[in-house]
């Protein structure tokens, strides 16, 4: 199922210096890649940075799949270096996606992103799409040079809301002041989320207050991203009791209820 | 045709690359990468005598060429680990070897009692190394006496060989290995992780949940290889030679140190396949040196200047 | 305004980064690249009472983020130094420290007291650490009771404060920072490098002339910092901290661990105005935090979890 | 007098994977520099490799200097990959050059160079040429291929001859063989030679024996390249006591007569 492969690099994107995108030509993986899943990217053949980097998959052909990612520190900044045509190791598709159409009441999706954390939800979004799903974005960051890929929802006519902390662009405030002065008049049966962690706490409690089932994607430091190392856990309740689970092997998307916040 | 196979005289490995217990998992979660009956054996995840729930976030950190890890242990325990995870690794052609742990000495004799009966085991690994239990970071293999105490409880308790594992944070390692061999253990495996820490200087709160965490990977390795020297040259008893080995030539290098045969850690991570590549790499750097028998290289370092 | 001064008690320093002893040459090697007025002070390489011819090389060898040396301290003694050197020190504003070796305690005690009369020295600095004095690699930081014994003997022999330079290859450093501290030492600094070595596979051969060495740099930091962190939580007298110190948020987070100042050795290779940059990042680092006093960093770390 | 710099790579040229050429912008250690003297390379700002790379200087114009090397390890690596346009920091000029015209029967030099060896030897041969001085190079290498500046030399009308270990190109043998070929018709009043420690060793043999004096460019490894980790030393004779000398500082160039070779 999963596989570990050296993917050619086939078409970069860039926002400045700040995000990236990449296609990764990736046949198999892209095959059997659902949305909420991610690859463990390999940056280099050296010692450092020695860990490999998570990153969502963020959408996909038949072919290719993209990552888009921000530039954040050592790893990011050095795989935001790779050109078209340069060979990188990825391996994947890791852990469970976003759960769709399970439900079969869920015909009305709220998929919120906060920054670089609406990577998974392009993939997604089309998804849901497919299905006839009636999907709306809800995209912030700290300003208009934070929401590079909006235009992609837009370009798949997804209605898609923005908000920016400084209000360079849409409305002014955090996502989840946007998503709740939208609650006021609209309610989606079902709420997908990825995003700081800050954001994905207030969705949990606005979760619980409208009732409205949510499902976060969270992150983790990673040693391994296939379940070795036990590095990545965070508390969540099964059942009556609350144990430490893998977010790469459990995860990476929780259901709101189950995630015990510390 | 090079013999890269090894005889640790309680135990017969197809070749010398181990992969190093936490680092591994029960072996089922390398299954879709690598074939586990391709590699000399593997160490399974530190096993409690009951389930452990292990430490808080986060437990990893990245540091310069290393992995600071402060898992804690968490583990379903030997009862659990016995009837779902060895069903599974049954008809395994490679050695199988349990790193036990314990909060007292009665504990790990307990666990190689009750682990005993069961012959698709090929050793017992004691984790007497291990810091991350006790805040403080002290274990039994920082004192020679302790060392030998325990060795020489579980020796009486079990007939499966035993293979003490050591600790780096100690002052001389002769001494602790020499413990190990007079207690009684078949063989000496280091080491286990540094002891290490992390700030982040933003909001001043240790990098690791459990504050100390142990330090592994490439960062390590010129200290471990100097330890293995060393302890290869105290004991008679076998050697496994630990820490940051990523290549074949890291492997050559721990094996000409004195090491009979080595573990394989962190690289497990970067690299799933790694144990499998090692191997690659070692056949093939024989073959190029025109080396027969890999066994022969053991302790094989030149002095002369 | 930002105050990064530093008060040891015995010696105040206009700011925390000290270059380590051995990175440094005598200072003079680094004065077409920094204006050594500029940084906290510097010690200079170990001196032993004779000059010394030192080990054969090769001296260096690279690893994972850090380098190994058996530089052997070559030198050229006592003697010369203070009458070939120090005068090309003279009028020096920033603290000027004297690292100190011997074969023997006494010898020890002989250069703190030839040098005494030298009041453009700020303090000495004792490296009862450096592993590559004897092929064994052991040394008197190894031991609480001979470093409780050079420490007395050389307080007893001088005027000047003293600094105890502590090894990390040891079981517990919080004992023998106390030794230290019980003999009498101003301060203690902290790592010395670890013990190492290295083969290459290729002969066989150690990559160094002295088979062991010591290994510094960034791949030892995490494990440096752990012991900055339990010597300042053991000892009452100040703590610098030393170990692969290569940015202001390194001496930073060292600093939170409980050091007052920190000292810089590797990357005075890798950068000749290392020592400088880290000021300006450490200042730069306060003012963005609104931190008005440095000092008050000091020990800092938040165990919130 | 050093300086270390920000220099722009203003050219690059590559011969496969193996040889490669930069030119970088650097005036102020242009004009300063000696043949025989060298720089520290740094390789990236990230801890690995950990230290920087010593480089002769391998010819130099008005603002300009230019390094050759050979791809022979992960530091060599990292530097091939540069791309005209970067910048990579600089430290230079250290340590002492060839000595040229000081002896002024010397108006014949041999200059050998073995491999990447014949690197400064290109710098120094344009500086006895301006000096007058009558200059045959001695370009050795395995095969055709390690021989990549043969050209350079030649374009400056500067008698070259090639040697190779396999015969591909030139002479077969070993490039001190072509020599001792040559030295039964031709003595030359100096020898100047930089190349691998065997080469070297056979250098000294044939200074002794035919007693030519002989300049050896030495490599070590260096941790600083400026004198204060004392990790590059080799021992020499200074009158009559042998010491361990910094190859840095006190090198890399060393009279054949005064190296002790262990
Ligand atoms: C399941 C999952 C999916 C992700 N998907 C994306 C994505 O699609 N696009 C994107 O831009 N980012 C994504 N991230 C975050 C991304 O992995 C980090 O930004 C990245 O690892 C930072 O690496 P760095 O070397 O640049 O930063 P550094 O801070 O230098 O990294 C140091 C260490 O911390 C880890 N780390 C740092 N930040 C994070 C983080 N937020 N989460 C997990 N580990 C971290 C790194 O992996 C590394 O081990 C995802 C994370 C997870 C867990
Ligand atoms: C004064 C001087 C001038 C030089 N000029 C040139 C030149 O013009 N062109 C050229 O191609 N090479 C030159 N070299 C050799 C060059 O420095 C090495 O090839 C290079 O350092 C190898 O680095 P690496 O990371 O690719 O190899 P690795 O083997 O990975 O390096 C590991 C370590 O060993 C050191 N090292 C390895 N080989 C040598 C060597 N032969 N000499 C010194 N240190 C070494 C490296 O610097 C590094 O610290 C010179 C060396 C010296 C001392
Ligand atoms: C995440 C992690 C978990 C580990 N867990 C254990 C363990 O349960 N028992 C044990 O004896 N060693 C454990 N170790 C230590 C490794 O087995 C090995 O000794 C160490 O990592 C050094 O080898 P390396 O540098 O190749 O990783 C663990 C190491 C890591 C990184
Ligand atoms: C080449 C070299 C020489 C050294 N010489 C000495 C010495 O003479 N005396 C001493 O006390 N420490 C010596 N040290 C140790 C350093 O002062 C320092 O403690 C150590 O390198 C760790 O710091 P770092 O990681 O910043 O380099 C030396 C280190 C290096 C790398
Ligand atoms: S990242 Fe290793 S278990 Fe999840
Ligand atoms: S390279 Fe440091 S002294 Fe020569």
């Amino acid at each position: 199922m999963l596989k570990n492969q050296r993917a050619v690099i086939a078409g970069k994107k860039s926002w400045g210096n700040d995000y990236f995108l990449f296609s990764l030509e990736a046949p198999v993986i892209s095959r059997k890649s659902k949305p909420g899943q991610f690859l463990m990217v390999k940056i280099t053949d050296n010692p450092y940075p020695l860990l490999r980097r998570p990153f969502s998959i963020h959408a996909r052909n038949k072919h290719n799949i993209e990552i888009f990612f921000q530039n954040t520190g050592v790893g990011t900044s050095m795989l935001s270096q790779k050109q078209r045509g340069d060979k990188i190791e990825i391996l994947g598709p890791l852990g469970n996606g976003f759960h769709i159409g399970e439900r079969s009441e869920s015909k009305k999706a709220s998929l919120i992103g906060g920054g670089r954390g609406a990577a998974p939800l392009y993939f997604l979004a089309c998804e849901l799409v497919k299905k006839n799903i009636n999907v709306t974005v809800f995209y912030g960051g700290k300003s208009s040079e934070d929401l590079p890929i909006a235009s992609k929802f837009k370009k798949e006519n997804i209605r898609t809301l923005c908000s920016t902390e400084d209000g360079s662009s849409g409305f002014k405030g955090l996502v989840t002041d946007l998503l709740e002065t939208e609650l006021k008049t609209d309610t989606p049966s079902l709420i997908y989320a990825c995003g700081p962690e800050g954001m994905l706490k207030s969705l949990s409690k606005i979760s619980k207050k409208h009732q409205i089932p949510a499902e976060l994607s969270l992150e983790s430091i990673m040693g391994c991203g296939f379940g070795a190392c036990w590095g990545c856990v965070k508390k969540i309740k099964k059942g009556n009791t609350a144990e430490w689970h893998k977010v790469c092997e459990d995860g990476p998307v929780f259901s709101a209820g189950d995630i015990i916040w510390d | 045709m090079v013999d890269i196979s090894v005889d640790l005289g309680f135990l017969k490995l197809k070749n010398p690359v181990i992969a190093a217990s936490g680092t591994f998992g029960y072996g089922i979660e390398f299954s879709p990468f690598i074939d586990l009956n391709q590699i000399g054996g593997f160490v399974v995840k530190g096993l409690y005598l009951s389930p452990k729930q292990g430490n808080p976030p986060p437990r990893l950190a990245e540091t310069a060429c290393g992995l600071m890890n402060s898992i804690g242990l968490q583990g379903i325990g030997v009862e659990r680990f016995s009837k779902e995870v060895l069903p599974q690794l049954k008809g395994l052609r490679s050695a199988l070897i349990i790193n036990i742990c314990g909060d007292t000495n009665e504990e790990y004799a307990r666990i190689a009692e009750y682990l005993d009966k069961h012959e698709e085991i090929s050793a017992y690994e004691l984790n007497i190394s291990c810091p991350n239990v006790k805040k403080e970071g002290l274990c039994p293999a920082q004192d020679p006496d302790d060392t030998y105490e325990i060795v020489k409880l579980v020796k009486k308790s079990c007939s499966t060989p035993v293979i003490t594992k050591l600790s780096p944070n100690v002052t001389d390692i002769s001494e602790i290995a020499l413990s190990a061999e007079e207690g009684g253990s078949d063989a000496v495996s280091l080491v286990n992780t540094f002891l290490a820490m992390g700030i982040d200087p933003e909001t001043r709160k240790p990098r690791l949940g459990n504050f100390f965490g142990g330090l592994s990977g490439p960062a390590i390795k010129p200290i471990a290889l100097r330890m293995v020297y060393q302890a290869a040259s105290a004991v008679q008893i076998p050697v496994i030679g630990i820490g940051g080995i990523a290549s074949g030539r890291d492997a050559i290098e721990f094996i000409i140190a004195g090491a009979k045969a080595v573990q394989v850690g962190t690289a497990n991570f970067t690299d799933p396949d790694s144990t499998l590549r090692i191997i690659d790499e070692i056949t093939a750097f024989c073959k190029e040196k025109k080396i027969k028998r890999l066994q022969d290289l053991s302790g094989a370092v030149d002095l002369n200047p």
